[in-house]
Formats: C-alpha cells, structure tokens, sequence
C-alpha cells in the first residue's frame, strides 16, 4: 500500500511544531509559505536541541578531556550517526560542512588538490560533464576546476519539457570524462533524474559521479546505497534544519583517496614546521571547531523527519504538486516550466504569467501573503535555455496545506488584473 | 497595493523614449544579478547637454518604468540638472520610505515612492539610473572618481 | 584613567546571563569553566536573537523580494554592519565564513586561485612567512599553498620565554615575501605579538600581511585601521557567538582583488555554460545560503560584548590572568609556557607541571569541576619547540571570577599528591 | 577519584618490560593527534608465539600503564591468547561503563576499567594495544584482513 498524504488533524499537528506558520505579513495576511525550495522552516525540536546544547553542552567537540567536551563530542558525533541513518551511510562517511556549496567546492577541489599522478587529478584532455538544469553551486565550481586544470566542461542538455536529453550520452560521456555531477531533483523544474541510471553509466567509463541531492534529500526518502553515486551533497537549511551546516556524503574507500581542502586544527595527524600528515575521514575535511550546535539541529532536524516517515513526505508533497500543477493547467496565461505531472517530479514548481515579469508577479503574491522566489534561482543557463529571464517558483515542504495552495491559486489571479493583461 | 501605481503600469507598458539610437557617445549593459533584469543604455551628449538617452531594457515594470522616466526626466537638460534629478531619485528609492520625494525635481519619477518599502526592489528602480551614471562617466563628461556615481556603481553588485 | 575590572555585582550580572554556568559536572562539582580560548560560553541575547529570527524572520537572505527574505536580508546585513563596527570596519570589508580556519584558508587559496600574471599569484622564488607559535590553522593552510604553487614557508622563531624572536627579522622578510601571516594573540602562550610593527614591516618589502585575530578580538578592543595588516580572520565561537560563524575582513581595494574561493549561488554577476563573473566583495566570498542566524548570533554577541565594553573585559581578564600566573608562581613544580607577568599577554595560560602528564593533570582538575584544555591546543610545533609534547592551558573570558582562579589553584594542588611527585 | 587505581599510578611510574630490545620482527610508531603521545612499539615472534614486547611509550599515565600491562599479559603467550586478550581488554574500554571486564582474562588490566567512563581518555589506554596490533600485522602474523585489527586501527585516528 503506497503511502498516504498527512491528514487534516496530522497537518495541523505537524504546523503546530513550526513557530513561524502562525505570523502574519504585509498588514496582517496569514503567511502562506511556498519558498521552503530556497530555505526550510524550522520545527521546535529543532530550536531546542540546539539551544540545550548551548545551554547546558556547549564546548569544542574533539578537542578536549573535560567533561563539558566529552559531552560535545558525543553529541555531535552521536547527530552525525543519525543524520548517515537517514540516508543509509555509515557515520564515518558523513562529513559535515557548512552547506551544499561548500560540499560540492570540497569535491571539486580534490581534483585539482589531488598530487600530480594521483587517479583523481585531473588535467587538459580530461572531462568534467555536468547537466544544463544545474543550480550555479553545481555548476561554477566545476568551471572553476576546469579553469585551474585545464579540463574542459562539458553538458547534458535539456528538453523544451524540462527534462535531460540523454540522447547523445554516448558521445557525452566517455573515457575522457572523469566526473559527472548532476542534480537529483531541478530547484526549478521539479524534475528527477535518473539517477542511478547515470551513476551506473558514469562508473562504466570509470568517472566518478557527483549528485547534487539539495532538493531530493528534504523531500524523499534516499538511500546513498540504492542511488549508486560516489559523492552525494545537500544542505541542512532546506530540511528543517539550521543555516550554516551541509553535508558531503562519500563512498568510505573514495573519502579515503580524497586529499584535504580545508586545512587547520583537528584534520591533521601530526604537523611540523616542515610539513604535516592528515587524519582520516571524516576529520580529514572537518578543520577547524566544527559546526557543532548546528549538526545538532540538524540530528533533530532528520529524527523530525523520520518521526513524519519521509514516504509520507513524499506521498503529501505529490498530493500538493498535483494540486498545485493542476490549478496551473486551467489558467491558460501561465505557462510550467517544467514536467506538467507529478511523475518523477519533486515540489517545485517554476512558472511564467505571459507578459508579467516575475518580479511583479511575486510581488502581488506577496502582498497577498503568500511567499514564492523570483528570478533565476541560481540556475540562469538553465533559463536562458527555456526562454524566460527570470521565473516565479513555488516550491513545497511537509507543513504545507491544499488550502495553502488554493490560497496561492486566488492571489495568482490578481496579476492578470493589475497588469491588465490577458487572463 | 500602492506600489503599482497606475504611472507606473502606464510607463512599463509604453517606455517613453525606448529603443537604441545613433548617434551615441558612450553605451552601457548592466545587469541585476539576482533576477537576470538587463538593460543596455546609450549616451549622445552635446557638450554639457543630454541630447538623447536610448535604451532597450528587459526586466520588470519597475525597472522599464524607472529607464523611461529617467529617459523622460533628463533629455534635454544638462549634466547639472541630471545630477540634480539622479541625486533626488537615489535618496528618495533608498530612503525606506523616509524620503517621499519632490515632484518639482523628479517628475514622474515620484510613482516609484513606494519601491522605497521595498527593499528587494529598490535595486530594479535603481537599475537605469546606475547604467545612466555609468553611461556618462564613459562618454568623459565628468571626472571618474565623482562621488554620487561610484556609490551607485557598487550597489549594481549588491 | 585606565579602565577597571568589573566588580563583583557587575561579575555576578553578567554571569546570570550565561545559563550554562549554573550546572554541575562530575557529581555536582560547581562548573568551572577555564576553556574559553578553544570555545566560548554564550549569553542569553545570543540564543535569544538566534531563536527569534528562526521563529520570526526565517527565509534566505539575498535569495527572495518576498516578505521574510527581506527581513532576513535586513537582519543578514545589520548584523554585518554591527560586527565591521565592532573592529572599526567598513560593512563591504566584513566576510561571513563558517570558522576562522576557512577564513584563513580563503586567504591563502587566494594566493594559488589567482590568475597568472595576478600580482597576488605566487609560485617558485616566492616566499610565506609564518611563525613557530602559529596555530595549526595558521600554518598548515600556508604549507599546503606552498605545496600546490612551489613557493617556500619560512617562520619567525620564538624565544625560550615564548615571544617571537625578531633578531634575524631582516633575512626573513625580504621581497621574495608575498605573504606573512601571524597570530595577533598566541591561543597557548597568551604573547601578544606587535601586529603594527610586523604590518609595517611587511608593507615595506611588499607582502601581504595576514593577522589571526582568534586570540585578541573576543578579549581586547581591536581597530583594524590602528593594526595596519591586511587581512584579519576571527571565530565567533570564541566571542560569545554561535557556532559555525567566522570573519574575514579585507582591506577594500585588496578584497576588491581577491579571486572568488567557494564558488556557486550568489557569489556571481552572470553565469552562462561556458563561464561566468563574480560579484564584487563580500558577497564574492559568500557562496550559497549563508549562515543566516549565526551571524545575527555574532551580531548580538558584539552587541553584548560592546555592552560591556572592551576596554574593561581587557582589564579584567587581565586582573584573572595576574592573579592566576602569580598563583603558578607560587607553585615551583609548575612551568608557565610564556610570558610569566601580563605585559603584551592575553588570558591563556598554558603549564607544565613536573612529571605529571597534561593529560593527567586535566583529568584531576575536571574531577574537581574545573575545564582546563590539555594536549598541543593544535600548536605542536610550538610545543615541540619549547620541549614539552602536551600542555594544559587554562584560558580565560569576561565571566569567569577570581573565586573561580582560585578553585583552579585549589584543585592543581591536588596533582602532586595523586601523583606522588615533589610539590 | 576511581580513575587513577594505585596499580595505574604503579605502572605508570615503573613501567614493565619498558625500552626497545632487539631482535624483532617488527616495529611501528603510534600517534595520538590530539595531545602528540607516542608510542614506538617492536614484537618479537617465536612462530606462534610472542616471545617479547617491548616499547618506548611517551604520554600520559593511562596510556604508559597499558602499554606496561599489555607487554605484560601478552609477553610469552601465543597469538590466539593474546588475541583475547586484547579483545577483552577493547571490550571493556569501549563499553561506556558497561563492560566491567575480567581480572581472569586481563590481569592488571582490569585496573583500566574505570578509562571506559572517560571517553577522551580511551584513546589513551588503546594506543599501546593498536600498536601491538599494527605490528603484528607488519611481522605477518596474520592475515592483514583480520576484523578486530582493522577496527581497532580506525579508530586509531578518531
Ligand atoms: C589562535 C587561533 N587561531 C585559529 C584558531 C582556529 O579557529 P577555528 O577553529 O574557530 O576555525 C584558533 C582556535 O581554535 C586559535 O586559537
Ligand atoms: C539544487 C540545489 N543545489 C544546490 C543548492 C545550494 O545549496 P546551499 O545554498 O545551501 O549551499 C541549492 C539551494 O540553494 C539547490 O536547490
């Protein structure tokens, strides 16, 4: 039996847990929340693990004997077992950053940090191939590397359906090519690629895949196992979660093989004036006093989410997708950027008001209260690619309600009219 | 809401002056990073004169109302008397709302009072009158260290 | 008139704004909390301002138009503006990182991700210059840029009293230095090393001078004009901040050059397929969602911290740090490591007791409820330079309370007996 | 306080069969990156059984102690008893408390008991016995393989 949405009662349950659903904004609209794409809310359980740790916890984890710091330490290593739970890893190849961005520049950077004749250095005549819907944190740190090496970059394209083009992956993805990273679900299109299809693809050439997992971890369930892929990144921010704390996840024996980036305290084995020796992951990559009070929110952050059932997450996100594209499909003037039904396809939903720039089309929703993001959503080549400047995005999470969609809906229809266009 | 007031709608639907022409002294392409919004903008000076400000702008209603009230507000008049209607839009827009601006100086630049409370926005009104300052400085009609103009260059990368 | 140490109504004040300094450890042993130079505890204004902005003003900062992104910006963007103050700073000169240790590394990738031709870029015939008191954050990223670029680390020395030894300054310094970076306050000896001079010094030949201000920020006011360097990088962890926050700040027009280090969403101008540009500073440097409710954290802890005023959070750890070299002092079986009276010396205390192990000597302490650090506080070339393999450091911040110097005293008395060694 | 047993401070102090002795089949050097304690440790083998352990051990008096205890119970015995040993003794000190240990298996080792409730300090007490592990892999003594020397290897870094 698949999964069910949330009921009503669990709904309003589950909103309950979130302080900031009850505010009002702009003179006192409800606060109709559609941008949890861009940043999550946050669950109590969150808030107050992080502040119990402040307040009776707090010390540098890994750094000291005194009780203050064995009581850290086991904290923070206790959320890193949870938070690889989730996701069907092993503790010991979590490894904490401060969000996806820097999860993927640490995979990138190996690459070139890697000495001259390691297997992961890489040079003029290889490739780096990526895909045209890729958020600019999957994308720029690859054309960086590609500019530090002398590599070249090359990408999977994009129907006019918002779906990759795997037509000519033959001819994309060869021996030459030494790392695929692409993105598990569009932040725009709402698309879900197959990816362990092109983990199994990219292994056979010998290239090591790169999943950028920032909007599909939040929203169902994942498993590092299942997904086949090397590396794998998100961010604790946009699954209830705190700001300031992401995740690299990474096959045990390549975590091994990856050469440090950030370098400093507790990552090394021994240092000398004259040169130093590392530890091994996942302190290898973990310099510095961590992010502890915010690995720990997010421990509670995925013990939150595992209490939902993530196939509930999902089975009530598809609900409100279908609902959402639905409404969309009977206004005439808009026009989906994206697939148009809940196959293979998360939460987000970007769209286009015909003849209504997107600035001003959320602008009217805000001021209806209801909070959508507007603009490329840092993934501009994939705009250009489908046409559009900029675009109106709203994407979905676990407290989400129908009613917050038919409220969506109804602001919607306000645009054709302060912009006197055809609706 | 009383951001969109009806100036505003009317402007963004028919820019006054829109359109690149010849000749020009000096043209310019900005670009609001976090929403794609474009404008490329073009000077022709005579002497200490705006003869023309052309422009072809591709972002929203603020920012195509803001190139064609500029492009209204100063053609015509000089270096001097654009600095003076520049000067009046920049406070007035980042003001928050404090500045509720002159008409007699701005004209009809007084519909964007309201961008002012929105501070997301203010960069999309602001957007033409950095690429006019910008536009100016290259055509050499003033010395490229002047105060007003390089402040509003660095918010274009806020 | 000098200012004074706070009284004790004014200790006890501050110190009920501190929750976590009314527990117990080890079967009800008062906290004694000695361990501030590896984390600092956090006031109540911290949590609070942490937790109001997740339960009131949650969004992305530079991401949206809507709403809450635009007072999550505002708040983003005060609090940046209030910590530049703090250092007498200009609000573009402040980068938000997640640890001073990144900070320091961005700085260094800098200097190996610039173009060739850049006059930042150095390679072969380039020289670093450190010194042996540095932090292992303030050294191994200068080892691993000298490994990627070819160029050569050299160090100031330290004297047997735990000072820098400037006698050959002439020979190290030269223009074949690029870079010299050094520690403001050392995090073992306390020496507070003259930034001025060495700044000046390293303009004169060229170099770019980078200071760790980790030490000396949370405990002395600091203007980042009057120090003269560069580059300055600093942890709010240590200043009462949250967690998972740190700062670069960056003389403007050298910011202004800075190639970008982490690279993806909202550090860019444009992005197409085949390349991109960046933004200008600091948002150049601030790839992807930023560590929003940290640095609104650190935004209240400078605000707490300028409550209290520097000038006499200075003297009075001063004061604690007097009473407690004298308290050594007295104690002929104990060896302070550095400076033995408070000139030119923060409130890191670090010691060698007799044939006791530091890992013993922590443990008795902590069983009397006092939390000292012991080990190489990542300095173990410092270490292995003044002969001892580990220390136990005790430190100090503005809550602690010269009842509380005395419990430490108290409680190392124990040492000698449980070890039976001369005392 | 009950970590410091009079037997640890004894062995701490005078430490048994403590120096490097030659012949031997091995010798490896163990680091705790955290507080910079050494150990450099050699076996001597007699086919299957260790005919001498013997180590210079630079640390704390957890980490000394069981290095002296550990050359002491394996000293003369064979692999497969040292091998319970040192399994025994893993048990008890990752336990948490839980595992109080068995003065019939561990000898003084069960002094070390107490280590278990201070998880800063385990790594203290298992840096001799992961150095004994290490270099009995390096004198071929087994299979490189073997679980409980691989995991007790990990941690080595932890
Ligand atoms: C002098 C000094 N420099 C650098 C650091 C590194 O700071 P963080 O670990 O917060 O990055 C520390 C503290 O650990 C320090 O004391
Ligand atoms: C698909 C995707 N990848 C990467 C990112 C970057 O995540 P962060 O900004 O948390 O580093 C985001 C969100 O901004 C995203 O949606």
């Amino acid at each position: 039996m698949p999964a069910a949405p949330f009921t009503s009662e669990e709904l309003a349950a589950i909103r309950a847990d979130f302080p900031i659903l009850t505010r009002t904004v702009r003179d006192g609209k409800p606060l109709v929340y559609l941008d949890s794409g861009a940043t999550s809310q946050k669950p109590r359980a969150v808030l107050d693990a992080e502040r119990d740790f402040y307040e009776h916890h707090n010390a540098a984890p890994h750094r000291g004997a005194h009780a203050l710091a064995e009581e850290a330490t086991e904290a923070y290593e206790d959320a890193r077992a949870d938070i690889a739970g989730f996701i069907g890893a092993g503790a010991g190849e979590v490894v904490f950053t401060k969000n996806a961005t820097e999860s993927i520049n640490l995979a990138a950077y190996a690459f070139s940090n890697a000495d001259h004749g390691s297997p992961l250095r890489i040079g003029e005549g290889d490739e780096v191939l990526i895909t045209e819907m890729e958020h600019h944190a999957n994308l720029v740190p690859w054309q960086e590397l590609c500019r530090r090496t002398g590599a070249t970059l090359r990408w999977i394209p994009v129907t006019d359906e918002g779906r990759l083009d795997l037509t000519d992956l033959g001819s994309l993805l060869t021996d030459r090519t030494k790392v695929l990273a692409f993105t598990h679900a569009s932040n725009v299109l709402g698309t879900v690629n197959p990816a362990r299809e092109l983990a199994d693809a990219a292994r056979a050439v010998g290239a090591i895949s790169v999943l950028d997992a920032c909007q599909s971890v939040p929203h169902l369930p994942v498993d590092v196992t299942d997904l086949g892929v090397d590396l794998l990144a998100f961010s604790g921010h946009k699954m209830l979660g705190p700001t300031g704390i992401g995740v690299l996840w990474g096959r045990a024996d390549l975590l091994e093989q990856l050469p440090p980036f950030l370098t400093g305290g507790s990552m090394i084995e021994t240092v000398r004036m004259e040169g130093s020796t590392y530890a091994a992951p996942p302190q290898r990559f973990e310099a510095g006093v961590p992010m502890t009070a915010q690995a720990i929110g997010l421990g509670a952050a995925v013990r939150y989410l595992q209490g939902l059932g993530m196939d509930r997450v999902h089975a009530h996100e598809t609900a409100l997708t279908g609902q959402l594209l639905a409404g969309l499909a009977d206004r005439p003037w808009v026009r989906v950027i994206g697939p148009t039904t809940t196959e293979n396809r998360g939460g987000a939903v970007a769209f286009d008001v015909d003849g209504v720039h997107a600035h001003d089309v959320g602008q009217i929703l805000d001021d209806s209260g209801v909070e959508v993001r507007v603009g490329h959503h840092c993934a501009w080549p994939l705009h250009r690619r489908l046409g559009v400047t900029a675009s109106t995005r709203a994407s979905l999470a676990a407290y989400n309600t129908p009613g917050e969609i038919d409220a969506f809906l109804a602001a919607l229809d306000r645009v054709p009219q302060v912009f006197e266009v055809a609706s | 809401m009383d951001l969109y007031q009806e100036l505003i709608i009317e402007h963004a639907k028919r820019p006054h002056r829109a359109g690149l022409r010849a000749p020009f002294d000096a043209e310019v392409h900005h670009v609001n990073p976090t929403c794609g919004d474009e404008v490329t903008l073009r000077v022709d000076l005579d002497g200490d004169t705006i003869r023309d400000v052309s422009y072809d702008s591709l972002g929203c209603s603020i920012s195509v109302a803001s190139a064609s009230i500029l492009a209204e507000q100063v053609t015509g008049h000089t270096l001097a008397e654009a600095d003076v209607v520049h000067d009046a839009m920049h406070a007035m827009l980042t003001s928050r709302g404090q500045d509720a601006g002159d008409e007699e100086v701005i004209g009809d630049g007084i519909a964007l009072a309201g961008v002012a409370r929105y501070p997301a926005r203010v960069k999309c009104a602001l957007l033409g009158w950095m690429a006019f300052q910008d536009a100016l400085n290259q055509a050499g009609a003033r010395p490229a260290a002047e105060s007003s103009t390089s402040s509003s260059l660095k918010e274009q990368h806020v």
